[in-house]
């Protein structure tokens, strides 16, 4: 029988490797998988990139990956929300890298790599500093960027229900990176509030397939 | 300083303005500051469909206090909520729908703006903070109208509208309004056109604050927003 | 109040011009929006593009388009589908012609306009006859050939309940090409089953969100 | 014409054979014809994920007579189930799952595959009909292991097994594993590599219907499936 559930969030991030890219879903604070986040601090791997659209908050989470010194190198939209002293003190030490990347370039290129593509054309960056170095094309009189796909070791997911073959609903905005992200690595490792039986969420409804998990913790009061 | 017999607007009076532009049935993205405040100011009985670039379709108004969800927050992280008829989407198709030209309207903040519709907005390149783009870039370019709701000058006094900005750029040639706390300004092949002026307030002085040549619209009309009090009431 | 229902199959389709390029979504005969399709042939519009799965059945829908010579083209993955005998008489008297691409490749290439990107690299067809003239690139070691976005002028759609937004839902494997045509085309014309109240709609089971939905029209029992 | 001292595998036997292959948890595309006989062969007890292009992860067996759901069809537009546990998704994703490798298994027939691995399914290049390759290219180039079912020999009895194939390619050097009528063979950096053989058959008898080189595994194996009405009723 197909069980994609383990016991804790040490079992979840198990064999995650030095130098691995992590994908860290959530938008500022909602969405985010705390508890694989505080278990990966616990693993140890260190060397980690890390791929977000922020840069961590306060002590806990991600920030507190950065304070530990395990983290490389940060590719996110927007370093600079709610207190990200653990990245801007990481930054000024140049401790760690920063490759900022449009919100919605990264969101793409991640689903570039899951859908099994070489790259696209965006307009989105074109002509602009963020731009430099990259292979540009006109297309239809408009300026593109060619942006290569964006692919995680690890993805970092938070959802809200799952059943034992890894079928995800999330609520509300706390959906936002977590499909994305959820296809685009090899080993995707989700915490969620709740198991339900299988069967039991709407088929017309699952947000994330099954074929794209692969482990499944449960957190919070449920766990 | 040249002494002002005008009273610019406020920047609840500039979210008024811009919200009056927004159609019936046109689906908007506002961007953080200034913009998010338009959402309050839509003529009742007009339905306007807010975009959220974290994956909601259909963004209500800020929830009553006691009633906030942790799990709804808008672009800027502040606590919001879902109207019906809205829905959720992950951040690729949010994105999809930005860059795809799917939005009628992006209302967006600006540090400047060029003649030709160059826009800053992204970074001041201050040497001791990180740089932060967020959704700025493809908001910049996928919206079929792209409006940009700013103070006219610096508080330094210095024209923030320029001929060719000192900014990194977002994007180029992609502005086609400018909502100012002294004008409604547009974008045209042409050049820099007034359409509207806050009473008291003539080209020439205008132009003073501005560094491109302004022509002013023969149907120019005086910019009068509500009090602000009454504004920020409706 | 917005609106977007409109109450006959005519005004759906009302105002599709001659030359027009219209997403005929469906998977064989199932989710194809055949009263839409009925409404086309009485609308009149001559030398059309049809994007489509497959080529038609029968005497109706698509296949009665094509048996009324008003198809100049057909671009599908798979015309030889259950009676496409209308197909197969215009394309043997060369009266139409057939561009053949993949099916993952027309769905991809048709959101690939939707998420406004000029063009992506896919592997697949790379070193075969599909691909013959088109620009390949060898990406990772790999072959790719270079696609592009694939726009509609119309797209007709078949969906199961819808509001007056235009927020859509669809039914089992009868969803299939729909939500990504809809996506895909300048004026997106649906047919549903039933209308509900605005809200009525599970905000987190939307699965065609009203932002790329133009005109709908109830067909059927509940017209 | 070789006098034959052994019987060929049914297509059923075929199916019954490549199914034994699918390991629990596996997802797996069926590909239209024998390929979706599998579907009914997979061990008892064991669980295995089936992918249906058209948008179904989680397709079931044939509905029963009268319980058949007009909207719930397979690749080849043949009336399907849905199991617990299965979802929906349109095309462009259930494609990104194809040619993204989230398959482990893709199991396809075949006009012809070369000793590299070569696959042509797709056309015949019959100049009275228009061809038709629907998904076949996307499945021969995304999922982790691409499997093939076919008869070892055409109607006329020549070789399909070739050294370049003659029919345009579907993908180049992706098939891993054939099932033949015959035998099980692998496409190894080193050549062919039969890995079982039915009862009676000797590589000697198998290298005259195939034309590349055979190599024959140490620890190769009799290929003995179920009678064919047994396989039938699994």
């Amino acid at each position: 029988m197909i069980d994609k559930r383990v016991n804790t969030t040490a079992e979840a991030v198990a064999g995650v490797r030095d130098g691995s890219t992590v994908l860290v879903a959530g938008f500022g604070a909602v969405g985010v998988a705390d508890h694989l986040l505080d278990a990966l601090h616990e693993q140890g791997a260190r060397e980690l990139t890390i791929v977000a659209n922020n840069s961590g908050n306060g002590d806990y989470g991600l920030a507190r990956l950065i304070n530990a010194g395990r983290v490389r190198k940060v590719i996110c939209s927007y370093p600079r929300s709610g207190d990200y002293s653990a990245f801007l003190n990481a930054y000024r030490a140049k401790s760690l890298e920063l490759e900022l990347v449009p919100q919605g370039t990264i969101s793409e290129r991640m689903r570039c790599h899951a859908a099994g593509l070489g790259g696209f054309f965006s307009p989105v960056s074109a002509g602009t500093k963020l731009a430099e170095g990259k292979e540009t094309r006109e297309i239809d009189g408009r300026l593109h960027v060619f942006e290569k796909p964006l692919k995680g070791d690890v993805a970092l997911i938070k959802a809200n229900k799952a059943d034992r073959w890894g079928n995800l609903t999330y609520i509300k905005s706390a959906r936002n990176f977590n499909p994305v992200m959820a296809m685009a690595a090899d080993l995707t490792v989700v915490e969620v509030d709740a198991m339900v039986e299988l069967g039991e969420l709407d088929p017309e409804a699952v947000v994330t397939p099954s074929i794209f998990v692969d482990r499944v913790v449960v957190v919070g009061a449920d766990a | 300083m040249i002494p002002k017999s005008w009273q610019p607007l406020t920047r609840e009076q500039m979210a008024w303005r811009a919200a009056q532009d927004l159609k019936e049935g046109d689906y908007v993205n506002l961007g953080i500051g200034i913009p998010t405040l338009a959402a309050s100011y839509v003529p009742p009985g007009r339905e306007v469909i807010f975009h959220s670039e974290n994956g909601i379709l259909g963004m209500g108004p800020k929830p009553e206090p006691g009633k906030e969800d942790p799990n709804m927050v808008d672009a800027g992280k502040n606590k919001t909520t879902l109207v019906p008829g809205g829905c959720f989407v992950h951040h690729a198709d949010a994105f999809l729908m930005i860059r795809g030209g799917h939005l009628d309207v992006s209302l967006l903040g600006a540090f400047e703006v060029s003649e030709s519709g160059d826009l800053a907005n992204w970074t001041t390149e201050d040497p001791a903070f990180p740089p932060g783009v967020g959704g700025a870039m493809d908001l910049a370019v996928g919206a079929r109208a792209i409006r940009v709701i700013m103070e006219h000058t610096s508080k330094r006094g210095e024209p923030r509208i320029l001929k060719a900005c000192t900014y990194p750029l977002t994007a180029a040639a992609c502005v086609k309004r400018i909502y100012s706390n002294l004008a409604v300004i547009d974008v045209t092949p042409q050049g820099l056109l007034v359409i509207e002026m806050i009473a008291g307030m003539t080209l020439e002085k205008l132009q003073a604050s501005t560094e491109p040549r302004l022509q002013l619209a023969p149907d120019w009309q005086v910019l009068a927003p509500p009090e602000a009090s009454e504004a920020r009431a409706a």
